[in-house]
């Protein structure tokens, strides 16, 4: 855990740091091994594991069947008798197919048993719209796995956390879901070679702003860095706070931002209603209501299934443009 | 077996119609005009053609994220279709489906599905629901090699089992799971050695023989119709291309020279050379299936990228029944 | 549907305002089937389908194997082909097993077929704790539900609602997911004889009231009448609004009644983070917020797993002076 | 079959605990005392105890909800498991399992579990495991004949004769799942049929012989201990007891008359007779062994009532693992 190396001089694409965090993690713990879907001979069908079954084997790089209640299975079972498991779900939507193991029993084990068992598992997967991939294959669902006790959920919004959030997870003794974005993968950023950890839990204000606060995951935090731009030339001085993790969720850090600035919005690719912002916003409200200048703002995907065709797929995922409107709207110079 | 000509020269036509349809659709993708993973038929036509020839509009099927093959099979509108993968308000979904969604009720096609293992479960609703109603409509279950190591397959066979219900579960075994072989995610050969767990029969063919799917199918159906229960059938074949999209060799997970042994066996050729031998087509006439059909394509294509996008409102619609509104 | 009929002198316990729903519904329309383990032969482990398979034999009150993914698509199969099931879950918990079907394709079918598709299937299911049933079965995951575009989700807080709602969805043209609670199943209630639909997307205020709003869920109704009869004492004339429906929900009667009263709290059996609790309450603040007095009030179980100890699982559920107790902390009065 | 003396001793002993346990827990439960619902696992005793005896503390099992007698079998401390039926702060699970979650990792006892097919892919993973870390260690998986119909059992049995891994799926056919007997839940007489499909061998023993049980059960665990993959061993028995709860007889879903059938090889008088014969126990002695074991579980009902409930902190704990603070 070297987060105070000297600044990297490299710029790595998403995907990449992924996969050099997957390599270097399998090179320092033997007791590491992957299990998925193509992620061996093939690489992954995202590129995230390309290389590592040569380096390490079909041992410890497994391409497994479309079975994916059985590898979750193998995932849980694995980590429960002392391995290290990271369990690749190709799309976040898939998840539906093994629920019941991630939420019934990997995330209870522990609690269950009194305690007394250790699940250090890694469930890595891509969220995400933009590609017309249409309702099955676009969704981002890390709402139903925040309101799980017992999981942590992470979420990547860019190649230096995609990298450390994911050395992080693997080595955290208990259950995390690490939800990448698909839109992300070809993003390009400095990413430090050696090994460093993104502590689980805590938020990252990407840019300190005085008077409004914007909190964002995964692929909107980059929207919102745009949109703060652009808010810029209303007078407004936006802080944007990446959570990174949202379970467990940083509330300290958002509320103090709020108690500064006096008026937030929460911002996510995920469906609006019941989203990660419905959370955020209500407490926001609860800890910093005599601060706040305005209402909460969120801003999601609207009610409906992402669709195919790339004009309303455009219509449907949230960018920086609908994160400016919200804003303005919210304070009435819309 | 009992085939009449008609029979034999539509099976072809629909074949041929299925490998152009995927043909041309690959080259749109290939040129950016169509978005979205396309997922295509091409090698596999004996499977549909041999199947679908059995059903009528009103007899359903589930189809997988390969599901282009039996939509054309079935006797979808090339129009709808491929106004469907350009995403446009005129396709069978509106735009907002897609290839993996690709459907039509009407002729009961329950949808392409992007969700691998997804259709067994669909489709003894739909037997069941045919059951329930008291008709002899049958319902057809496509699903690959890769699918039948999901859960849902067994769930489904086995209820389809027990419920006696009219259903036929076609296994399209071409051999690979996106791109995983067969060997390395089953320890059997043969998926239709499941069939017995379940206590049903489980049929083999040869899935690049279209005779031969379809008498094989011709048997499970009746039987299925007369209300004798389900059955399995597995089809061996190879999919051409690769597992989305058009290029199919130099890949890492199979050989050339296996993709290349397959090809020997292109089920339209085979089929055609077996026509010419019954005296029932000649490399002229088979031309002007192709061109009949090519034509159909181009009229569809130029339909497709004539339609507009869906229009703004669309977005919020069609995700909830309005009372009084449908059935 | 006939709202407006004499008054029912009749009381009927819940679990028997379900049946009836059942019986008189399949009565009236020969295509409304159900299907799940054990609602034949045996009536149900929780006794909602006693004496239906006796009255339609087996083809319409339908035993199935062990194997929800299956039986949620035989629902789906027969629904997109004409017939109106009823699929029963036994217990909530179990529905991470066929999540895929009813996240994936129940939901999203219509859409991603441009409308074609009509799907007017009811899942109904038991969900809550307090019977000792530990992680398991004890869970309460609407939440999720609520944030799956083309779902409805109801949740009935007494006979009169259950039979009611039950009632209204299996009529409904779309899949709604009917949330039972166990703990009511013996609670007595007059219920009208007749067949009676409760509107979905309605709220009903169960207790009109001046200066406070309780929205509460399900059991939490009751306990927040009791929790109303108390602060009463504290000079408090606490109005308790039960949504009845969570998808579509009914902002328009609850934001109302806070503009009225300044001040609310959200009660429900879920776990508090990410419950729907949190998106009513982003809601009511988005809409009443310079109405409000005070932060929107949250109550629901503690971010743990439902522990089995009866001692453990009274201090786990949320109950009427969890609800008190926070109602005076939100006014400073505790 | 080689068996020596002791071996027979201690299956016996071990079929009479678990009777013994699951008898007291189900009066415990009737009076009140014990919350929450039981499955008890009487007359299938001879599964558990034929099984488990090739076991040592470093081989896995996965359970049911019907877990009480896996534990008792694998050498559970009858203290920890009344403790945690009666949710007491030093039951295994420190009361927050209960039984349907009772476990002890220390015996390689992975959990009883609420959810029907939980268990197969546990143990596939416990057997991957065991063989990535050159063990040579076995994974039991116990499932029902209800659960040999859920989605899990077949995406890991696949897995598990893909991989090789060394576990054996031991189906616990009491002919129902619940309340549903097999015939009207599956279309085949034995789950053993199901092996085939995957890939693996299928043996059928009878559950009510522990001999037969432990001999098959002895093949099986050899076969997965020297690599040649898993096995599917179905022992048929039956649940003299209801679903949940003590009451069998008199109910809807099943006739007395089988019950009373079925009683007559209550598997501990079938052992007792044989081992009388062998001149290995006598009246006397069997009832011996009775009393030493009612002693211990007197002796533990007393340790669990005079156990603390959990205290007000527990319940916010053992939800996660604190960094350092585990292994
Ligand atoms: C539940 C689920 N898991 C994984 C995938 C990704 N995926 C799409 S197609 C495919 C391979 C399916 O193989 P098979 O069933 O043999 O059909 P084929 O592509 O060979 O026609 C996979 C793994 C998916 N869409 N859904
Ligand atoms: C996923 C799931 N579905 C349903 C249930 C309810 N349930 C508990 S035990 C049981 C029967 C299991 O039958 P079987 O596997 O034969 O085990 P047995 O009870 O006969 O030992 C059922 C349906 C459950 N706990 N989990
Ligand atoms: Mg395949
Ligand atoms: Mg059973």
């Amino acid at each position: 855990m070297t987060t105070t190396e000297a600044p990297a001089t490299r710029k790595l694409a998403y995907v990449s740091a992924i996969n050099e965090a997957l390599a270097q993690l399998m090179r320092s713990d033997p007791n590491i091994f992957i299990a998925g879907e193509d992620v061996g001979l093939y690489g992954s069908v995202f590129g995230v594991t390309r290389g590592l079954m040569k380096e390490f084997g079909e041992n410890r790089v497994v391409d497994t069947p479309i079975a994916e209640s059985g590898i979750m299975g193998l995932g849980l079972g694995a980590a429960a008798t002392g391995l290290r498991p990271v369990i690749d779900i190709m799309f976040m939507d898939f998840i539906g197919v093994c629920m019941d193991e991630v939420v019934n029993q990997i995330a209870k084990m522990k609690y269950m048993f009194g305690g007394k068992a250790t699940l250090p598992i890694t469930i890595h997967t891509m969220a995400g719209g933009g590609m017309a991939m249409a309702a099955q294959h676009s969704q981002s669902l890390e709402a139903w796995f925040c309101h799980v006790p017992g999981l942590k959920v992470v979420m990547p919004s860019g190649p230096y956390e995609a990298k450390g959030l994911m050395i992080a997870a693997v080595r955290d003794d208990n259950p995390v879901i690490v939800v990448n974005t698909k839109t992300l993968l070809g993003m390009q950023a400095e990413v430090p070679e050696d090994m460093y950890e993104i502590p689980l839990g805590k938020a990252h204000v990407v840019r300190p702003g005085s008077n409004f606060t914007i909190i964002a995951t995964g692929r909107m935090v980059g929207e919102s860095l745009k949109a703060a731009e652009e808010l810029a030339a209303d007078g407004l001085d936006v802080e944007v706070i990446d959570p990174r993790t949202l379970q467990p969720f940083d509330t300290e850090t958002c509320v103090a931002s709020v108690r500064k600035t006096h008026r937030a919005l929460i911002a996510h690719e995920a469906v609006r209603f019941g989203g990660i912002g419905a959370e955020i916003a209500a407490q926001i409200q609860e800890e910093a209501f005599d601060f706040l200048d305005m209402p909460v703002g969120r801003v999601g995907a609207p009610f409906a299934p992402v669709p195919f065709s790339p004009v309303l797929e455009k219509q449907y995922i949230p960018d920086a443009a609908r994160v400016v409107a919200e804003v303005r709207r919210l304070l009435g110079r819309a | 077996m009992d085939i009449s000509n008609d029979t034999l020269l539509d099976l072809h036509h629909r074949m041929v119609r299925i490998r152009l349809f995927e043909e041309e659709a690959g080259k749109l993708q290939e040129s950016g005009k169509v978005p979205g993973a396309l997922h295509l038929y091409v090698g596999e036509e004996a499977v549909a053609a041999g199947v679908m020839s059995h059903l009528s509009a009103e007899d359903q099927i589930t189809s997988t994220h390969r599901g282009h093959g039996h939509l054309v099979a079935k006797g979808g509108d090339l129009r709808k279709m491929y106004a469907e993968l350009y995403g446009r308000s005129t396709g069978y979904c509106k735009g907002k489906g897609g290839s993996m969604h690709i459907s039509d009720l009407d002729l009961g096609m329950l949808g392409a599905n992007g969700i691998v293992g997804a259709g067994p479960p669909i489709a003894i609703g739909a037997a069941f629901s045919n059951k329930y109603r008291g008709t002899d409509r049958v319902t057809i279950c496509f699903f690959g090699d890769g699918a039948s190591n999901e859960g849902t397959f067994h769930e489904a066979a086995n209820m389809a089992a027990l419920f006696k219900l009219p259903v036929v579960f076609v296994c399209e075994n071409n051999g690979f799971g996106e791109f995983t072989s067969q060997a390395r995610h089953q320890a059997i050969k043969d998926v239709a050695d499941r069939a017995a767990g379940y206590g049903m029969p489980g049929i083999i063919t040869d899935g690049m023989d279209v005779l031969a799917v379809y008498e094989a199918a011709g048997e499970a159906i009746a039987r299925a119709r007369r209300g004798a229960g389900p059955s399995l059938l597995e089809c061996k074949t190879y999919r051409f291309f690769d597992h989305v999209g058009v290029r199919g060799m130099g890949v890492v997970y199979r050989e050339d020279a296996e993709v290349l042994e397959w090809r020997k066996r292109d089920p339209i050729t085979l089929f055609e050379s077996r026509l010419e031998e019954m005296g029932l087509l000649t490399t002229e006439a088979a031309a002007q299936v192709r061109e009949r059909i090519l034509f159909e394509i181009r009229e569809a294509i130029a339909f497709a990228e004539a339609s507009p996008f869906p229009a703004e409102g669309a977005l919020m619609e069609d995700i909830y029944t309005v009372r009084g509104a449908a059935r």
